[in-house]
């Protein structure tokens, strides 16, 4: 099946984003599609590059764009919502006048739309959140 | 199935103010209108606060978002279900909510009320009929 | 060692202000913020678990109920309502302050 | 239509429980994530309401049980534990998805 | 009073894994430690959850800190009271939880244990005896 | 009297930020002394100055920065809840070998022993979070 999947909290804090990560490995290794990882409220925080997590504990800003690379995801996290979080790619950074940014390599920044088709176009939409 | 026209139910049960969700739903709710999908709202346990008229929250600091349930019906969502056993156990009754309209250009653009209040059995067969649920 | 017991979480939702109650010491008082207000909407189930403690002050913060729009006769007997001055107030009249949250 | 629901609340703490067992129809599935699994173990308030439920498959998620050291006899009956290639697999048998967040 | 010794109280009201509030509790209790104030845990609601023993968080894929909870003797923090109400709504007793224990520098470096379940009205009175509680 | 504040939650996502600055400004009015801000938890998001709310919304970040401005207060950002989310000012980004950092000003990072200590200085210490 083509699957989408919404991840609406931030990594740590709630559990939500490691059981989205576990879940798309699963489905992947059962050969299934995922058409688009949608990352919406606090899930923004997912795609912050500055992150640095104690040693003894997972990175999983990381293990998303991993997952990404591995198999070309799409990962897509919502302007409106990010801007209210500070999450910036450089396109942003510049259009705000900003100084810095700090998205994380396989993550793009994009509008809500891409949540509403997602849904149109998969077979099933998932979402982890709080 | 992929193609044709889905039927959308956003589930609204968390209270406004305290936390983001009720706010950040109704984005997404004005975002999906414009894909001219089938939508429905669904207001359900502390989700009916959503709907409670009157708010003032200049002392608060914050947004005051109410209008923007109030222009639903300019963007075509006209079916907003409210579940009565939540308003019920919250001491509310449906005076105590926004006056939702929307004009209805199959009967000479009439105003009618969008709010339909139902029964928790009604909700539970509102959620079962529909194609994709985005919960908040 | 009277103590101010802060509840922000709607009692529809969450727990917190049934296990604060639980809790509670006579002369202790309990200020209800942000989602936890919805507890002294009249004729609402919270309103009548917060009618049935004895011997603890309920307050509300005001600009928290203003903004869900409950003010007035919606407002269950016995519920204090205080300002953001008011909360100041309470935090200093009492020896602590535990937040249920 | 069978559909899919997701309960990651603990049931102690908050009401997404409760709400969703409200709302499920028959043949519909249950599928107990992170906190929600808490809903199963054995003699708990949670599990005496689950087990009333009838004509709705409970399930619970076997990394979120262990990582709580809920196992073996200290899960109540009724509740099938599935991995997380048995929650994709339930995504795919069910219409929809339903997440009680 | 802001200068001598106080009793801090942290009080734990949330099961752990869901959300990292355990977690980032018991790494304040770990640094106050070292602050020689007077120390009391709380475990009440969820947070008896947090100390039921056997935890195996490998397929979930995060951090087991729950040896972190049998390292609280050695800082010195020995008294971690346990609500019994608590613990019987959840289907609990005192077998299901970890064994925290502490060498008793008063009495030859015996070893105790740490927990000592209490009733909610003892809870209630530890809160009210306590200077300083910090919430998770 | 001498206030200690705890702020464990993000501005935006949850009312605890906005609750906390309320309180803080209505103690400052009545004379009181704010003996320092402790931002725990998911409460280290109110330090990126990388946020950009909507134009007719308030910006939290500002406001708590202005507030500090106006009144000298102590915003401490506690170093083990902010590296795991991504809150780094340019002493931390050097030290992990990042290349941004995101730090509003008025803020400043520290350890947890700031919150302990304001424990022990305050006449009392009031907690908003989620």
């Amino acid at each position: 099946m083509k699957l989408g999947i919404v991840v609406n909290e931030g990594p740590y804090t709630h559990e939500a984003s490691d059981t989205a990560y576990n879940f798309a490995v699963a489905a992947l290794e059962k050969g299934h599609e995922i058409y688009r990882i949608f990352f919406y409220h606090d899930g923004v925080n997912n795609a912050t590059r500055l992150t640095v997590p104690p040693q003894d504990d997972r990175n999983i800003q990381q293990k998303w764009t991993e997952l990404q690379e591995k198999h070309d995801l799409d990962l897509v996290v919502c302007i409106a919502a990010a801007q209210r979080r500070g999450i910036l790619d450089e396109n942003e950074m510049k259009r705000q006048g900003k100084d810095a940014y700090n998205i994380a390599p396989g993550f793009r920044i994009s509008g809500l739309g891409q949540l509403i088709e997602a849904g149109i176009q998969c077979d099933r939409l998932v979402t982890f959140g709080d | 199935m992929s193609e044709g026209v889905k039927k959308f139910l956003y589930v609204n049960r968390k209270a406004p103010h305290g936390t983001i969700y009720a706010l950040e739903a109704l984005e997404v709710v004005l975002i999906g209108a414009a894909f001219e999908q089938d939508v429905e709202l669904a207001f359900l346990d502390d989700g009916v606060f959503q709907l409670v008229k009157g708010w003032d929250t200049k002392d608060l600091g914050s947004k005051n978002f109410a209008p923007t349930y109030m222009a639903l019906g300019d963007f075509e969502v006209t079916k907003v279900f409210v579940e009565k056993e939540s308003l019920d156990e919250r001491g509310l009754t449906a005076d105590d909510l926004m006056e939702l309209m929307y004009e209805d250009e199959d009967d000479d653009w009439a105003e009618k009320p969008s709010i339909r209040i139902v029964s928790r059995e009604e909700m539970a067969r509102i959620m079962a009929a529909n194609d994709v649920i985005l919960s908040f | 060692m009277a103590m101010l017991h802060t509840v922000n979480k709607s009692p529809y939702e969450k727990s917190a202000l049934e296990s604060c109650l639980n809790h509670v010491s006579e002369g202790d008082t309990v200020l209800l913020i942000e989602d936890g207000v919805y507890a002294v909407v009249k004729g609402g189930r919270a309103a009548n678990a917060l009618a049935s403690v004895k011997g603890v002050k309920i307050a509300a913060l005001e600009a928290d109920l203003k903004a869900r729009g409950i003010g007035g006769d919606k407002i269950t007997e016995g519920v204090e309502v205080v300002d953001y001055g008011g909360f100041v107030d309470l935090v200093e009249a009492n020896d602590k302050t535990e937040a249920w949250l």
